[in-house]
C-alpha cells in the first residue's frame, strides 16, 4: 500500500494503457512535454515517445474530429478537453459523430473515443475554468459519462474507458485531483453501471457523483454525530450507464432520498436522479426526493464560489426538510403498491 | 512577396486541360510546371463511362423522389466531373470522406447503390459498410468531416501502408470552422489528405459572393502552409489530373493538399428545394452548356477512343445499371423496430433494455390486436 | 377571424418586429432570399430589405458571435438555426457568451437576441434534422428557452422574444409549422413564465410542450372517451422560466402526473419537470410522477421516427399505468403534509 | 500568380522600422508603397511613455498573484509594443476587445487599473463597463472574440460614425473555427475590423511550429480576401505605422485587415505556469535582448526627444501608478453574495428568487450564529 493521489492514479492508467495497446493515442493541447496543466499526463512523452502522447493546434473540435479519423483507423484516441467549458467548441463534433457513429453505420464503426474532461469547480479558478457540463453529455444518447470520485476509481474507471469499444466522457474532478487514498496500483474496482455505496445508513441516502461525494460523506458525519440521523452515502460513479438497482435498493431502504450534485440544477443530472428515484420507489418514500446543487447560475468568481457550491450546511439543511417530524405511515404507503 | 511561398499559391486561373468544346488547351507554363499530366485516353474514357453511369443513376434517384421512394435527394448533375474523376484515382487502400451530395461519387467508388441510398431512403442512415468499404458515411453537418478526413490521414500515415484521406466538401462548408481546424490539423500532423472543394457556386441559395471574398477558395491552403490548386471541375481531364498530382504529393509524404473545382450545380438543392427562387434561369442554361459528359466525349470521339459501338454499349449499361436500382428500390425496405436500440452501444445499458422492452411490448399488443381485428 | 398557420403567425411576428424596431436584424443561413428553408423569413428581404433581413456565410458560431458582436452595439439579431442540430457548433458562443454576458458584466452589456431554431421531429427528415435540443439550452442559465404550440403563441412569444432584453432560445417545433387556427393578427397571450392549461380535467395532468402538446390533447380526448379518464393538460409553453405554480396546482388538483417530451428522456426536461413535480406535490400524489418522451437512442431514420416518438397510445399506456385500481387514500397522503 | 491578389499577400518579411538597436532602417520598397510611415516623435513618446507605465504595471500585477491578491496573471511582458500602440492609435469611438493576457493594454486604453484586474483577483468576471469603455470583456475561450469583434464592426459600420473594431487574439487563438469564422464575416460584411495577432510563438507550452505550419500567419488573410500585413512586434514604431494603415484602411471602407506582430511572451504563461517545462532559457535570453522599450528608447534619446529629466518624470510615474494599484488592490473587495442573482437575467426568473431566498436565509443563519457565538 501507498499514498496515491487521485492525479497519480489517472497518470498511471494512462500509463498502463498506452504500454498494454500500442493503439492507444493519447493527445490535446499541452499534454506533450509540459504534461497538461493539472500534470495529468506528466512525463507520457518522456517514456512512450513523441508518437503516443503528443500536444496539437488549439482546437477543440478539431482534437475530437481528428480522434474520430484516428478511430476510423483502429487507434484508441484519448483526448483532453483542458477545461469543461472548453469542450463547448467540441459539442458538434461530440454530440453529432462520436456519440452517434455506431448507431449511424449499424454498427460496423464504433467510436472508442476516450475524452478527458476536467470538471466543476471549488479550486478558485476565473470564469469558464468550472463548468460543470455532465449533464449535456448524459443527455446525449451514445456517451458513455463516467465520473469517479476516489483515486482507485479513477484508476480502474479509466482503464476500463479506454478499453471501451464505445466513446467515454471521462469527467475528472479537478477538486479532487489531490485527494489521496492508501492503494495498491493496478486495481480492479467495479465496473461501469455499477453505483458503490460508499457509507451505510438506514434514514436517508444522499445520492451524489463526483466532486460532490466528499462533501456527501462529510454530511453525512455531521448529520450521524450532530443530529443523530444515519445517512447512507451513495456514489453513482457513472452516470450513464446508471444502476438504477443500487440507486432503488438503497431508498427503497431508508424511505427518504436527498440527490447531490453541483452543476446547476435545472435540467441536469440532479433532476433525472430525482426524477428516477421518486418513479421506482414512489411507495417507499416518506418524503419528497430533494436535490441540492448550484444555483442556476454562471459559475461564480472565486471569491463567491462557496456560496454557489452544495457544501456541508446545504446538503444538512436539506436533510432537516426531510419531515421528520410526520412520522408518515410507511406500512400504509406501502399497501398502496 | 517571399519566392518561397510561390508554390503554396494557385494557379491565378483554373487549370483547365479541355476547352469547353472539347479540345485540348495549351497548357500555360504554371500548369506544365505544376506537372499537372494530361491523362491517357484509356483513363478519360474510364471517367467518361462512369460519368454517363453517374447521371443516369442520378436521373433515376431524382425520379425515386416523385414516386416517394427517397425521403429527399440532392442531385450532382452538372458536378460529374468532380464525382467521378477523383474517386476513380483513389487506390482501394485510401478513404473516401463524401457528404449527402456525393452519391454519384459513392457508386464511382463501387458501393451498392441502394445501400448508397440508405440514408435518403430514410430506412437507415448509413447503409454501406464503412470499413469494408473504406467509405466513412456520408456526413451532412458541413465541414465536419474535414478533421475526420485528417485524422483518417494521419492514422494511415501511422500505419505506413500507403493511404491516403480524400475528402469531399462544398463551397459553403469552407465557412464553417471545422473546415479550418481540419485543414489546420491535417497541415500539422502533415496527413496525406486531399480536400477537394466542389464549389458549385451555391449553398442551397446563399450566393458564393455570399460566402466569401477570397480572390477563390483554393488561396486558404497557403494560411495552413498547405498547397493547393483550383481547377476547372467541368473538364474531367483536369479534375483528374489534378486530383492524380495532388494523391502523389499525399502519398510522397509531402502533406495536404487542397483542390477547388469550379463548377456547378444544374438542379435545385434538392428535390425539395425551389431554385428559381435564388437563381436566373439564363445562369442554369449557360453552365448547362459546359457540360463535362459531352466535353469529354466530343474530345474522345475527336482522338477516336470513343467509338459509337462503345458508346451504345455504355448506353445500354447506364439503363440497366438504373434499371436494377428502380426495382431494388421499389421493394419496400426492411426496418426492424427493435434495432433502433442494437447499435446505440456495443453493449445496451439497462435503460436501453427496460425501454427496448416497452417497445417490443407495444410491438405484440399492436400486433396482438391485428390478428384480432 | 382569418386561418393563420404557425409558419405564418411566425413570419408576422418577425414582420411587425422588423416594422416597429429599426434595430431589430434577421440573419441566418438561405433566410433571405429564399425565405428560409421552412419559409419563416419569406418575403422579409424584399419588404424590408437586404440590410434588415440577410443571409450570412454557412457558420453557425460566426451566426451567433457576429449576433454578440451586433448586440453590443445596440442591436438586436434574431438568428436562425437551421435546424436544431446545426446549432451544436454555435453551441460555446451561445453557452459562454449568450447565455453569461449580462452576467458578467453585472448587468451592462445584456444580448437581446433570438436564436430560432426549427426543432423535434416527426416529418420524415434524415439524421440530423430532428433533434430535440432545448434539454441543452434549459440546463444552460442565461438563457430563456421558449416551446410554443399553438399559432397564437408563436406569434406573441416570438414578439416577446424579440422585445426581450435577455437572450431566447426560440423553439420552434417543426412538426407544427403547418398546423393552423382561427386568429386574429397581431394578438397577445400570456406572457414568458406562464403555463397554459389546455385542457381541464379531474383525473390526470399530462404536462407536454412544444411538439407533443397536440399529442397530449389527443391522448386527452381518447383517454377521457375510451377509459373515461378526465385528463387535464398543461402547456409549459416556456421552459425557462418554469411555471411551477400553475403546474403544480394542476397536479395538486388531480393527485396523478404524467410528463410529456419528445426529447430522448434521460437528463432532460422531462426529468426536470418530472422531479419537480414530485417534489412539490408529493402529498398529493397518487401515483408516481411518469414520463413519456423519446427513446434513448439517436433520432431514427424517417422510417422507424413513429417508433421513437411519444404517440397517444404510449401516453395512454403511461395514463394507466398510474395505479387506478389501488384507490390510494388521498385523504391520509395529504395528512403527512 | 495573378498580381491582382498581390495586395492581399503581406510583406515577405515582417515590417520594421527600427532595427533591435533603436535605429531606423532603410525601408524596403513594398514598406514604402504600402503607406507604413514613420511615427513623430510625439507619438512614439506617448507610446514609450505608456509602455513604461504598462511594464511597471505588469510586474506589480504579478507581485500580487505572491500576496495572494490576484488569482493568476498572465504577463504580457516581452509583448509591450503590441500592448500599447494599437490601443493608443484608437480613437474613443472604437471598441476593443482584448483576452486575458491583454491587462497592459487594458490600461493603456485609460480603464482603471482595478476595474481591469477584477476577473484575475476573481471578485467579478468584468470588472469594467464595456459600454461605458467601448472595451469588451476579457475573452477566455480563444478566438470566441473574433465573430463578436466582426459583428461589432459591422455593427458600427452601420450607424455610420466610423469607428472600428480591434480584435487581439494570440497565436494559438488562430488555430480554433471561430477565428476562421469571425475573419470570413468580417471579410464578407466589409466590416471594419483590425484582427491583431499578438504571436508570442507560444500557447502555453504549445509551440508555434505545433500550431500552424503557414509561412507567417499573416497568410491566412487571403483565404478570406483580407488585407494583411506581418509586422516585428517587438518594434514600437513599426506596430504603430502598420495598426495606423490598418485603421485607415478600415475607417475608409475598405474591410478588415489581419496583422500578424512577431513578439515573445519573456514570461511563463502565467504566474501558475512553469515555463522550463518547454523552453530553454537562451531563447528567452535572446529575446530579452530585442526589448521594445529600450529600443525606441535609444531611437527617441537618439533623436533628442526624450531627455533624462523626461526619464525620470515617467519613471516617477510609473512608481505612482503601481502603487496606487498595489494599495488598492490591497484592499479586501467587497463581495455580496445575493449579487450572484442579479444579472443572470434582466429579471430574475421565479426559480431564481427562491434560490436567493435560501441563500438569504444561510446567510441570516450564519449571521445570526456568528453574532450568538
Ligand atoms: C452545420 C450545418 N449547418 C447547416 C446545414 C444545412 N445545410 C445542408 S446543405 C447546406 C448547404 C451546403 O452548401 P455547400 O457546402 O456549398 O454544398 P452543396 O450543397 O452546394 O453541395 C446547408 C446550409 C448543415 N447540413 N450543417
Ligand atoms: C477554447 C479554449 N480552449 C482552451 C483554452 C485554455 N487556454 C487558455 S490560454 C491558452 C493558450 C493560448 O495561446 P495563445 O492564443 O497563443 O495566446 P497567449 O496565451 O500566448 O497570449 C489555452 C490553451 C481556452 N482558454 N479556450
Ligand atoms: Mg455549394
Ligand atoms: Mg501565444
Amino acid at each position: 500500500m501507498s499514498t496515491t493521489t487521485f492525479a497519480q492514479a489517472l497518470n498511471r492508467a494512462l500509463r498502463d494503457s498506452l504500454a498494454e495497446d500500442d493503439n492507444v493515442l493519447v493527445f490535446g493541447e499541452d499534454v506533450g512535454q509540459l504534461g497538461g496543466v493539472f500534470r495529468i499526463t506528466d512525463g507520457l512523452t518522456a517514456d512512450f515517445g513523441e508518437e503516443r502522447c503528443f500536444d496539437t493546434p488549439l482546437a477543440e473540435a478539431g482534437i475530437a474530429g481528428f480522434a474520430v479519423g484516428l478511430a476510423m483507423q483502429g487507434f484508441r484516441p484519448v483526448i483532453e478537453m483542458q477545461f469543461d467549458a472548453f469542450g463547448y467548441p467540441a459539442f458538434e463534433q461530440v454530440v453529432s459523430h462520436i456519440a452517434k457513429m455506431r448507431n449511424r453505420t449499424q454498427g460496423r464503426l464504433g467510436m472508442p473515443i476516450v475524452i478527458r474532461m476536467p470538471f466543476a469547480g471549488g479550486i478558485g479558478g476565473v470564469e469558464h475554468h468550472c463548468d460543470s457540463s455532465e449533464g449535456y453529455y448524459a443527455h446525449t444518447p451514445g456517451l458513455h459519462v463516467v465520473t469517479p470520485a476516489t483515486p482507485a476509481d479513477a484508476y480502474s474507471l479509466l482503464r476500463e474507458a479506454i478499453a471501451s469499444d464505445d466513446p467515454v466522457v471521462f469527467m475528472e474532478p479537478k477538486a479532487l485531483y489531490w485527494s489521496k487514498a492508501e492503494l495498491e496500483l493496478p486495481v480492479t474496482t467495479e465496473p461501469f453501471g455499477r453505483a458503490a455505496v460508499r457509507r451505510e445508513g438506514t434514514d436517508v441516502t444522499l445520492v451524489a457523483y463526483g466532486p460532490q461525494v466528499p462533501n456527501a460523506l462529510r454530511a453525512a458525519e455531521v448529520a450521524e454525530q450532530e443530529e443523530g440521523w444515519s445517512v447512507e452515502v451513495v456514489d453513482l460513479r457513472t452516470i450513464v450507464p446508471f444502476d438504477d438497482e443500487t440507486v432503488a435498493a438503497s431508498v427503497r431502504r431508508t424511505g427518504r432520498c436527498v440527490v447531490v450534485s453541483e452543476a446547476q440544477g435545472f435540467g441536469g443530472v440532479g433532476g433525472e436522479v430525482a426524477a428516477r428515484v421518486a418513479e421506482r420507489c414512489f411507495h417507499s418514500l416518506a418524503a419528497p426526493v430533494l436535490r441540492v446543487t448550484g444555483l442556476d447560475i454562471p459559475y461564480p468568481p472565486p471569491k463567491l464560489e462557496h456560496t454557489h457550491l452544495p457544501g456541508v450546511d446545504r446538503i444538512l439543511d436539506t436533510i432537516a426538510r426531510l419531515q421528520w417530524d410526520d412520522q408518515p405511515d410507511t406500512t400504509h404507503l406501502a399497501a398502496t403498491r | 512577396m517571399s519566392t518561397g511561398v510561390q508554390h503554396l499559391l494557385p494557379c491565378a486561373e483554373p487549370v483547365q486541360l479541355l476547352t469547353e468544346d472539347g479540345t485540348r488547351t495549351d497548357p500555360t507554363s504554371e500548369v506544365r510546371e505544376r506537372g499537372y499530366a494530361f491523362p491517357s485516353d484509356e483513363d478519360l474514357l474510364a471517367v467518361w463511362r462512369q460519368m454517363v453511369i453517374g447521371r443516369r443513376f442520378d436521373a433515376q434517384a431524382t425520379a425515386l423522389t416523385k414516386q416517394g421512394r427517397l425521403a429527399v435527394y440532392p442531385s450532382s448533375r452538372g458536378q460529374d466531373a468532380c464525382q467521378v474523376a477523383p474517386v476513380l484515382a483513389l487506390q482501394e487502400q485510401d478513404w473516401f470522406f463524401p457528404t449527402y451530395r456525393d452519391s454519384m461519387a459513392l457508386i464511382s467508388r463501387g458501393l451498392d447503390p441502394v445501400e448508397a441510398l440508405t440514408l435518403l431512403r430514410g430506412s437507415w442512415h448509413c447503409g454501406y459498410d464503412p470499413a469494408a468499404t473504406r467509405t466513412a458515411p456520408q456526413c451532412t453537418p458541413l465541414a465536419t468531416q474535414a478533421p475526420h478526413a485528417a485524422g483518417a490521414g494521419h492514422g494511415m500515415a501511422r500505419r505506413g501502408e500507403g493511404g491516403l484521406a480524400l475528402c469531399f466538401i462544398g463551397d459553403g462548408g469552407t465557412s464553417e470552422g471545422d473546415f479550418h481546424e481540419g485543414l489546420n490539423f491535417a497541415a500539422v500532423f502533415n496527413a496525406p489528405t486531399v480536400f477537394f472543394v466542389q464549389n458549385n457556386r451555391y449553398a442551397i441559395s446563399v450566393p458564393l459572393a455570399r460566402q466569401t471574398k477570397a480572390p477563390s477558395l483554393a488561396y486558404k491552403g497557403i494560411g495552413y502552409g498547405i498547397r493547393s490548386e483550383q481547377v476547372d471541375g467541368n473538364d474531367p481531364a483536369a479534375v483528374l489530373a489534378v486530383t492524380r498530382a495532388a494523391y502523389e504529393h499525399a502519398r510522397a509524404g509531402r502533406g495536404p493538399f487542397l483542390i477547388e473545382a469550379h463548377t456547378y450545380r444544374l438542379e435545385a438543392h434538392t428535390n425539395a428545394d425551389d431554385a428559381t427562387r435564388y437563381r436566373q434561369a439564363d445562369e442554369v442554361t449557360q453552365w448547362s452548356g459546359r457540360d463535362p459528359i459531352a466535353r469529354l466525349r466530343t474530345y474522345l470521339v475527336g482522338t477516336g477512343a470513343l467509338t459509337p459501338e462503345r458508346e451504345e454499349q455504355v448506353a445500354a449499361e447506364a439503363e440497366e445499371y438504373a434499371a436494377d436500382v428502380r426495382e431494388r428500390m421499389n421493394r419496400e425496405p426492411e426496418v426492424a423496430p427493435l434495432s433502433l436500440f442494437d447499435h446505440v452501444y456495443a453493449e445496451p445499458t439497462p435503460q436501453l433494455r427496460e425501454q427496448a422492452a416497452m417497445v417490443a411490448a407495444e410491438l405484440e399488443d399492436a400486433h396482438g390486436s391485428e390478428v384480432t381485428a
